[in-house]
């Protein structure tokens, strides 16, 4: 292994298209985040690195995933055809974990013994101390205290994988103060530890890092598709949070100008009302969480706070890849409301017998949507980010039904 | 350029810290001139921010005391403007990045510049991006004073050497807060700091006591003292600018003590 | 398509060794019996049925699951190298899938439009339930009263798949009652409804036919360890609760002597004790829900309560072919108890980074035993039967830890 | 074989039938007696079972009642002992197989033969199992009955062929319990069964009033009701054999009009 830790002078970095990216953290941790940079660029084309990581994907992550024809669909909504990239068949349910195997590789190999991170609903904690326990690393979660008593069993999921889950008191007590508190843990006790960033967000090196792991999405679904249809899609779609899975989706596609990307955000009670989480159509120009990109944000720069029905998208930024593909107009960026997203969820449920994660469920209602717009030559992929076991419940509520488990 | 570096000049500078509109405006002004009145040097004035990822539970409480009373980018402007009509007291802002851009960088900075703000100290804005804004800063003479923390390494020199005003030298590793143990090589790093440029340094986060503040004072050029003042602030609320005077006066006699050792 | 539809003569079947195994079920339903035997033995050497079964569960159960090799459990234990065999990675998280497929697809050759099952926790009638949405077919689950108000959870997951669920309230309100409910709905409109068997029990053809559709399980790992270690495993390790994980894990290998089987029962508070479901260990031959085989019962023939902490082995009678291979003294037949599976539902997460189903925690607890006792160079295949995160609240109650989601 | 089949011999059946020890020893035997004084041709006593999977509601309910009771095998044996010495009108027992499998074929078998029981009404065996147990009720000369059902199609004719005793046509699909409606082919069913056999046929499962008592008995040679009677148990308890006798009574001459009808 080479001599990884050794920090050196890095110039101007991660800003994509003269704009959004770039490193906007505090001083304390830039170091930091210069080894990590150095690990990142020297590992990625290490063949003993790359080695490693694809038997991980294959054998603990469980792919490929499958590039699953959705025959119902297709022939219900009477349009393009449509293929799901099924990232809810991976192991842990969701397309996290391909992203925190390849980070916490790299902090084995940069001789780290313990991953941190913070966590909202609890979805990257518990990817993160799944690879916690197989790495036979230390693992602490950082999660707003209102967020723990909300979602005990994600508590206790990640206890139960051996991590140390510390509800966050200060401030409001959520998503906010728990990336506070890790930032802190991050800044306090950096020797020995890595920060496992949950989405393509945050300063450079990370967005270009998450998407790296994450475009193993897009790298198979097009050898799958040209496997099966021998062409490439016409459209790709995925829902947008922080963006990892969008990104990693859109990934292998971006050069193909005949493929068009789109990202859906979650637009809350509506992408025009105060409780949304539409970041490219209602946010603006920002820097914030270490990069510049948009945010939901008033005039003054104050983040707002941000609503979804889908834990796993109601962030207030976006990703700075994301921003500029929008700029650029290389993707499009569309909201879906709540109402839409739950139906996608009974939708898809009942015609394919898929119980997707509310989240994707974004992406599938606008597959809905679009698809029968489009001629049956044509082709979308949908990345089905997770599953939606953990949705059952308050998608239950959310209809009026009365669950006490 | 401004003329912050002058005045660490034979003199060991103290650099108190409030939050603009905590508990309200009054108060504020009235903290800002208590503390000009108590022999601060220059004044850090805090521009409240969503969400604070440098600050600790002390400030951020103070942040939302000020979002409950209203505040907006331009209160701040005006707090200083009121302030200006009693003192003229240096004064620096520390402000997240977000607050200035989204403000604009040309317009802060001449706001900055016409209410006699001589610099900016932006907790989120590392080396890496300081040319989005030191141009900017620069044509109105507004120094952007940069931070340098224990784990700088091997970015000290560069830090250093593109420095001016002054160099906020951070105590200890993590986010702002009382504290009461601080990085044990602080003398080391604020001599790294001398061999690449002249620029003073103040040493802050988590200094809270008179001893602390004769230490660090005795490290560096200055010392800066936020969550002890702020805290302050959250317990007497509009009663705080008698507190907070007498408070001052006591870091400033401390911060005297370790000038005399000096000299 | 052939005339499948038409029933004929059949002999004596289904009778293992003489004793356990064949039909006891009410005259009313032996026709239907007859024609689903007969559909069976006609499709699965039929190459085009064949063929569709496999894009089914290539393309939808997301076979072949991984054959997983388990370094930081081999490591811990010292003893035999450890293999898991997947199946909680497949679509809907159980290998309760791969014999709802095949059920499904022989109702849908045999023209039936409608599929009806019974369920206790809910388990068997979800995966029902999604096979139903896929193809299209109406679906009609029973569940005790008592059962809808424990796990309103599944049933609101079968009504999101389309499934009608309904709530039996004669006799305990429970699984008993809903197998009753659900025989009598099959007696009384089996023209057009296919009932879809859960485990590989009930009278022949279903032992045989569950056995058939699970035996996927054995032949991939047969395949797959060829593959990595160029031998057969030692020894086959796979949980036993009506007995289709495990008859599908041990299958392909009962021709090969040399490879030991064995079965875990739920011993629930010991195998001694009245709380239990170790079946063979503790029960006697019977005749019961159409079979003969080994039960809970008295003295008088009365079948008893049971009682495991997992839902899915707390039956109290097992598959014909068990009782066979038990007395044959080809498999072997261990009980583990609630504590020493809750145990090992806490050591594989810690481990692995797997939250494994509790049913499939009993045969992890034999593996932790057993393996110490083998040499480095023997092999264990343990089949996870089933992924663990319908347990987590539960697991967490049984620690005494307060989950109210 | 019994002299069951004898029975039929120009004279339509009434086969009534209880659940032994519901919700007490004494009156169950009350109620067989009850039911042979009110006319009842042949006594179905039914063996209490766990899972009674062929049963509906008011069934399952008179077997929790005789659990209550203590009910074991061995009790049943003991109320037919009683009855005896009060009645010799044949009996048959219902039972599920797994009743008769625990205590042995050969004596369970000799058991009935010692009561003067005739035979045995398994519902849960059907043709492709009878060679468990016919072989050896042969022996002591205990009819196995065999089911007939609605869907029975081409299996009716080996059913009925091998059949002694009488055959139980099921009336319509499903389990027991009371019904308004039954298979509207029951004439052709019992027509066709006749074309194999001489053995006599009884047509229960939801039969429940007199009228319905009449029809079936015109159909068939005999008539069995079930539920019927059992829901008088649940609701006179130890009050029953009267109210069951009446019921009886109120039958009996409904199938003797079927019997003057076909006269
Ligand atoms: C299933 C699922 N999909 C999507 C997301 C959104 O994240 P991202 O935009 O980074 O893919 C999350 C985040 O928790 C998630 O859990
Ligand atoms: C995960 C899992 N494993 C095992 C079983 C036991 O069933 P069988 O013995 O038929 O495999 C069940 C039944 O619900 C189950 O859900």
């Amino acid at each position: 292994m080479k001599n990884l830790t050794e920090a050196k002078t890095t110039k101007r970095l991660g800003i994509f298209a003269n704009t959004y990216g770039g490193q906007y953290i505090p001083e304390t941790l830039m170091t930091e985040l210069e080894k990590v940079d150095h690990a990142f660029h020297t590992l990625k084309d290490d063949p003993d690195f790359q080695a490693e990581l694809h038997d991980l994907l294959i054998n603990y992550a469980n792919r490929p995933s499958l590039l699953y024809y959705a025959k119902n669909m297709t022939e219900d909504l009477g349009g393009a055809k449509i293929y799901l990239k099924r990232e809810d068949l991976n192991h842990t349910g969701a397309h996290k974990i391909n992203n925190v195997i390849g980070q916490a590789l790299l902090a084995k190999h940069l001789g780290k013994k313990r991953l941190i991170a913070k966590t909202g609903a609890g979805q990257h904690g518990v990817a993160t101390a799944t690879i916690a326990a197989l790495f036979g690393m230390e693992c602490e979660i950082f999660m707003g205290k209102e967020d723990t008593d909300r979602q005990k069993l994600n508590f206790y999921r990640m206890e139960l994988l051996g991590a140390k889950v510390h509800p966050v008191t200060t401030g409001s007590m959520v998503l906010k103060d728990a990336i506070n508190a890790t930032l802190q843990e991050w800044a306090s006790r950096s020797e020995g530890t890595f920060y496992v960033m949950g989405s393509a967000v945050g300063p450079y090196p990370f967005p270009e890092m998450v998407k790296y792991f994450q475009s193993v999405i897009s790298k198979e679904s097009k050898q799958q598709l040209k496997a099966k249809e021998n062409t490439l899609p016409d459209m790709v779609v995925a829902c947008v949070g922080g963006g990892s899975n969008a990104i990693g989706s859109f990934a292998d596609y971006i050069d193909d100008q005949n493929v068009k990307l789109v990202g859906v955000e979650a637009a809350g009670k509506g992408v025009d009302s105060d409780q949304t989480a539409a970041t490219i159509e209602r946010g603006s120009v920002g820097i914030f969480h270490g990069m510049k990109s948009l945010f939901l944000q008033n005039e003054d720069g104050q983040i707002n706070p941000v609503y979804s029905i889908s834990a796993g998208l109601d962030y207030p930024g976006v990703g700075p890849e994301h921003a500029t593909l929008a700029k650029e107009g290389r993707a499009q960026y569309v909201g879906i409301t709540d109402d839409e997203a739950v139906q996608a969820f009974e939708y898809i449920a009942r015609e394919e017998g898929i119980v997707a994660a509310i989240e994707s469920c974004h992406a599938v209602a606008y597959v809905e949507k679009i698809a029968p717009t489009m001629s049956k030559d044509q082709i979308i992929v949908c990345t089905l980010s997770g599953r939606g076991d953990k949705d059952v419940a308050s998608i239950a509520k959310y209809k009026g039904v009365d669950i006490d488990e | 350029m401004s003329n912050l570096s002058a005045i660490f000049k034979n003199h060991k500078a103290f650099i108190p810290f409030v939050v603009a509109d905590d508990p309200d405006f009054d108060t504020t002004v009235a903290n800002i001139v208590a503390l000009a009145e108590g022999g601060a040097d220059i004044v850090e004035v805090g521009i409240p921010f969503s969400d604070p990822i440098a600050d600790g539970g002390v400030i951020q409480a103070a942040d939302l005391r000020a979002f409950d009373a209203g505040v907006r980018t331009q209160t701040v402007f005006e707090i200083v403007a009121a302030a200006r009509k009693q003192t003229d007291v240096p004064i620096v802002f520390l402000t997240y990045l977000n607050i200035v851009f989204k403000y604009g960088y040309d317009a802060f900075c001449q706001k900055c510049q016409a209410l006699g703000v001589s610099g900016l100290v932006i907790p989120d804005m590392p080396y890496e991006s300081r040319d989005d804004i030191v141009p900017t800063a620069d044509k109105y003479g507004i120094d952007i004073i940069p931070l340098i923390a224990p784990t700088s390494g091997h970015r000290v020199e560069k830090i250093a050497k593109a420095a001016s005003g002054f160099i906020y030298v951070v105590s200890s590793l993590g986010i702002t807060g009382e504290r009461n143990e601080f990085f044990n090589g602080l003398k080391d790093l604020v001599a790294e700091i001398k061999s690449y440029t002249d620029v003073p340094t103040a040493i802050g986060f988590g200094v809270h006591t008179p001893e602390q503040a004769k230490d660090m004072a005795e490290i560096a050029d200055g010392v800066i003292i936020g969550s002890a003042i702020v805290d302050i602030v959250a317990q007497k609320k509009q009663a705080a600018p008698e507190a907070v005077e007498a408070f001052t006066k006591s870091i400033r006699s401390a911060v005297d003590e370790a000038q005399e050792a000096r000299v």
